[in-house]
């Protein structure tokens, strides 16, 4: 493995295939992202990935963000990795975008419908998650059928699907379930900031360039700190990502990973409604693309589970006293 | 600690921080702690408690062994600083001395100043107050008006200096002040290490929104300085100053990520204390979650400039980031805090007396964080004009 | 409605309310209620029914009865508006006839063009659009650049427009354009009535951000409008238009702050449709006060100002306030309940479909709320330099 | 009963008064108060009072706050009013500013301990409530003895009282403290109005007095546009507050005074933590009056349970679905 590549490389390629996607047809985006070795970059070798870190997916993943990709390369990813141990065909098949997946994130098996799937209506297979917390790749068919829902998100429209039959596939344990949970809220987090920066870029770019009252938008003082809330914001996913990926001593990598994913899901959206207001009248167009973003951002959100991870965040918080000053002052019974 | 020359030493990951830890769990006591409503600790024990800090390793962590400091890298000043952050230690007395003169000195004081003036602030022999904001005069340095006029006995200086934090209990004053005409706006600006018992000086002391007297107005009437309390050329200490404060403004009070963190803790576990307060205390969950939430972006604002300082980077305007984003994520938690605390029974015990009395000072105190070391409005001029590098003309 | 001259009847306090709401009540039927996710009413169903509503006395309310109105008080208006806002009713297709041109036209309009413009436009025989806003002249009139010029066979006009709600589906256009050259500023701007039907008119239409097609650039090419077509003397109309303008901006859907309290009462009612998503719901009763508290202020603001008018004061700047305090607590609210609506569960009856339907609508129709008749930034410019008068310069 | 007057002509009297008062000691402005008949505006004429309708004690009550009185105006206004038809004697000798009282807003007897009553330590009496909504005006005495607790407010100080023996007084009727507390977020909206008002008139003077870089604050447009938002915010205030004073066909005053007091107390502390942030460094020292404002503002939405008053709304409003339009659609059981 070679460990002296800087994450910061792919960024360039990444935005050159998101580029070549938008311009191809759905179908054939799978192929040009296999082709480039995106999805398998945080695979194992052994499986025809590029066997890096976790880290090496994140510019990947935000260009995927930023180019309004419509495909489930996260969904992929993550799936090839987990499958690694279990399929080593199947994650191979994954990989070379010769088998197109889907993690149906709302729901579990047990309910009888499970949902937030992107594309689900167009790809082969799909993650199932159970409530024993294991999960089973499925194929789509007869008695795992796809429905097109609400879907707020227009590049990679939402399906659910209605479990009718026994649930075959390849099975993935608790512990591969978990740690796939985990990178999501990574990779998710990467998405959310790829969309927020190109928000941001495009209101920055309009701010100055259109003028009004004879001056530029960026001459205004309340446009120029709105800008700079924004990129606050988005640094501060940044930084938070780069955090994400890092033991630190005395750190709790979980509670890092969920922070980030947390505040990046909300920032993300209030960036993109943010931008939405400097475009102002064009904001509200459906042909800048700001809503599109929007729109995503909003679908990762809901998939990501932000307000039910933030309530339980909160119930964990208080449920407990811990530290080592405050703890014996607490006696709640 | 960016003025840091080289690392002489350094230790294992978490190593430090257990030293730190050990430290102040055993040195910490209950007078000094800042978590109690009914004792505060006196002057000269807070002194004694910082001084004390210095040789257990605490504080000029990244000094130069030559100059008083421990000669460690910024690894070891953030290890320490979380554990400073975590527990309820008092702020320092000397922070003006230790996060601004001491490294202002260092990047331009003259050797012998740097051995005479630098191990005197971590020994707490010499406590220092900033003399830069003036009435008519807080950002806007152009209107800078106390003078300093060149004299065969050295300069003379006359003016009024406001905002001085500490400096009643202060041994020197970091003076900045105009050697030439106002109309040469930011030229001419000269530092000097002003020695407060110089005759000449008056303090007065502002009574600030929390009640404490924690700043000063320092009104300076022919003061006498020598030549060699110049710190720098003239232009040159000021504009190191400007350097070095944005980097200050990123890396000092490390620990704060780590108090908030601890602040948090102390809420819970004192509404814990009592299941009333606790069923009120699960109406907030959302809102702790969210300042749980901002603790760890703080925390990952703070580790990437510490790491990028480390890979020899600038961090120039970036500064503003983490400043910004602590002072309004405090502000926010502060006010929910005190709303909570205002809701405690009449008859709860002393952990909720203890956490009322900590979270109105807390409170009230977080209103001026986003006003000091740069108001919010200043950071978001930075970030505008020098980060986004929005233009104002077409 | 403040075009009133004079008000011929009147009823008893309650009485108005009474029987717009037993009419709403008989009338809206399901395939017109905005909060059914399946099905929509066609244009002309709506057409009809706005009409229908015209004659119910649900509109018009304060026109007088010789141009097709009720010639009713402002309190009519506001009791069978408070009816309209709790009812799930469409919103109007031909509010610009009615909010802008119709009062536009009462203030400036020589008597035959009211007698025949202001009836046709109740009776929905004409759907008028409003053709101000250019590309690069939004809130900033100084750019506009469609051009009036006058020739022996009436005034040319050529231009393009953007923003003009609902142009493929009207009969008229508001049209402001300019009759001498750009750098007149703000001066030798003329008002006219425009038979959309005028050869030379391209529409094309504009997706919004919830996927409607409301809105259209029309491009004038060569368009000839008669001298008849004028509203005004030059600059007369548009100084109306600016009057008009600012008292409509408090005054007109004055049903929306029922309408807000309507949603809440949908979400709610919803919700406990349900058990699980019923304690889903649970989690958000303080964003829930928040948003019927904001409803109660913004009655607040809107009763004052209908008192105010009874009064006959002026509403002037005061005009903002409603509309900046309704988009932004709108707004919130907004975003608050389409969160809600993400967490119903997958096989959730169709109480929770339809509620997800409409607050998904409702969440991204509520971006441009911030935005249209004047942004936010504008309200606010308004107040701080006509309301708090407020200097930029010593 | 004069109907003929405007309440607004009551602005300027009180206004008058509250100047001298901030110059007489502590005791004397009872009796200044009392002199310029304040404390009976709205109380009947049967006890002295000037026999007007609540409108008009809100100027009154809003100069108070706009002028950092230290008296519990707002407390001998409502129990001079409550008592009129329970004790005529002992209601004129509030007005007349004899007697001096206050009401321990937090807390019921049962509990053996009630707080928040401005003064406690030197007025004569105070209102404690009881658990079944009735109340007793008693003597403050050796069995009800006052104890300074944690006060914010500096004007006037709160007290708690620590009840150790029989609580005798005045009883006030389950109704009467009804009344009385529904007036209070009348009254106590008005005061915080007021002060609000002080602190947003301060902040528009300094930031057009203060100039930096050249060009006074408020060439700043996001200083502009801070202040026009706390324009806003007062503004809310003064219509929510005819509002509360209105009865309306298809209103609901109850509700309208709720929420009038609830968006007051919280708008007016924002406010008050605005006009700090304009006068930037001079905002937090002790000389700027702001603090005071926001401190006794703090007190009053504590005082007037802002927080437990916001919750039980909450729940009131999910508690029940009465719409006539989606009442059918819910069926939660």
């Amino acid at each position: 493995m070679d460990f002296d590549l800087d994450p910061k490389e792919f960024e360039d390629t990444a935005r050159a295939v998101m580029e070549a996607c938008a311009e191809a047809a759905p179908p054939a985006r799978a192929r040009l992202l296999a082709e480039a070795g995106l999805i398998g970059v945080a695979a194992p070798e052994t499986i025809g990935g590029l066997g890096l870190p976790l880290d090496f997916a994140v510019p990947v993943v935000a260009a995927a963000g930023e180019g309004l990709l419509g495909f489930p390369l996260m969904e992929a990813m993550l799936v090839a990795r987990a499958l690694a141990e279990f399929d080593a065909a199947e994650a191979e098949a994954v990989i070379t975008g010769e088998t197109t997946v889907t993690i149906a994130w709302q729901g579990v098996a047990e309910d009888g419908v499970v949902g937030a799937a992107p594309m689900g209506e167009t790809v082969d297979r799909v993650v199932i998650f159970r409530a024993d917390g294991s999960a089973v790749l499925a194929r789509i068919g007869a008695t795992i059928a796809p429905r097109r829902g609400a879907t707020l998100d227009i590049e990679t429209p939402e399906a659910r699907f209605v479990l009718t039959g026994q649930l075959d596939g390849i099975e993935l344990s608790v512990d591969a379930v978990e740690t796939l949970c985990s990178d999501a809220m990574v990779l998710r987090s990467a998405f959310v900031r790829g969309s927020a920066e190109k928000c941001l870029a495009l209101a920055v770019e309009y701010a100055q360039d259109r003028s009004q009252f004879g001056k530029p938008l960026s001459a205004n003082q309340v446009i120029r700190h709105r800008l700079s809330r924004d990129k606050l914001a988005t640094e501060t996913m940044r930084n938070a990502l780069a955090r994400a990926l890092t033991e630190v001593p005395g750190g709790d990598v979980h509670l890092a990973r969920e922070a980030c994913w947390l505040a990046t899901a909300r920032a993300g959206i209030a960036v993109a409604e943010s931008a939405i207001q400097v475009f102002g009248g064009m904001g509200f167009t459906w042909e800048v693309p700001l809503h599109r973003h929007l729109r995503q951002m909003r679908t990762q959100a809901q998939a990501g589970g932000v307000a039910e991870k933030t309530e339980a965040l909160g119930q964990r918080l208080i449920g407990a006293s811990t530290n080592a000053w405050y703890g014996e002052i607490a006696n709640v019974v | 600690m960016t003025t840091q020359e080289r690392i002489e030493r350094s230790y294992e990951p978490g190593a430090y921080a257990a030293q730190a830890r050990g430290w102040i769990e055993t040195n910490l006591t209950d007078a000094l702690r800042t978590d109690r409503a009914t004792q505060e600790a006196s002057l000269a024990e807070k002194i004694a408690f910082e001084a004390a800090q210095h040789e257990a390793g605490l504080v000029g962590i990244t000094w130069p062994v030559e100059y008083g400091g421990h000669g460690l890298g910024l690894r070891e000043h953030l290890e320490a600083n979380r554990e400073i952050g975590l527990s309820p230690m008092p702020n320092a007395v000397n922070s003006i001395g230790k996060e601004l003169a001491g490294p202002i000195i260092m990047t331009v004081g003259r050797d012998d100043q740097k051995r005479d003036l630098l191990p005197k602030i971590l020994k707490m022999e010499n406590i220092w107050c900033q003399g830069f904001s003036e009435p008519g005069a807080g950002s806007d340095l152009v209107a800078l008006r106390t003078r300093a006029e060149k004299t065969a006995d050295g300069w003379k200086v006359n003016g009024q200096k406001i905002w001085t934090s500490g400096a009643s209990k202060s041994q020197y004053c970091l003076l900045l002040a105009r050697t030439g005409s106002a109309d040469d706006r930011h030229k001419g600006l000269m530092l000097f290490a002003v020695p407060m018992e110089s005759p000449g000086i008056d303090v007065r002391e502002i009574v600030s929104i929390d009640g404490a007297r924690s700043f000063c107005e320092v009104f300076f009437n022919n003061v006498m300085v020598a030549e060699e309390n110049m710190l720098g050329a003239p232009d040159e200490g000021w504009a190191a100053a400007s350097r070095v404060l944005s980097i200050e403004r990123a890396t000092n009070r490390m620990y704060r990520s780590w108090r908030f963190e601890s602040e948090i803790d102390h809420l819970v576990a004192a509404c814990r204390s009592d299941n009333r307060t606790y069923q009120i205390l699960k109406g907030y969950s959302a809102e702790i979650a969210q300042a749980r939430i901002a603790v760890e972006n703080l925390k990952g604002h703070v580790e990437t400039m510490v790491a990028d300082l480390l890979n020899g980077q600038q961090i120039g305007p970036r500064g503003s980031l983490p400043k910004l984003y602590w002072s309004e994520a405090h502000q926010r938690w502060a006010q929910m805090a005190y709303e909570v605390t205002t809701r405690f029974p009449l008859d709860g015990g002393q952990a909720l007396t203890d956490a009322r009395a900590r979270f109105e000072t807390i409170y009230l105190a977080s209103r001026a964080e986003t006003i000091y070391a740069g108001t919010t409005e200043i950071q978001l001029d930075i970030i505008s004009k020098r980060i986004l590098n929005l233009k104002k003309a077409a």
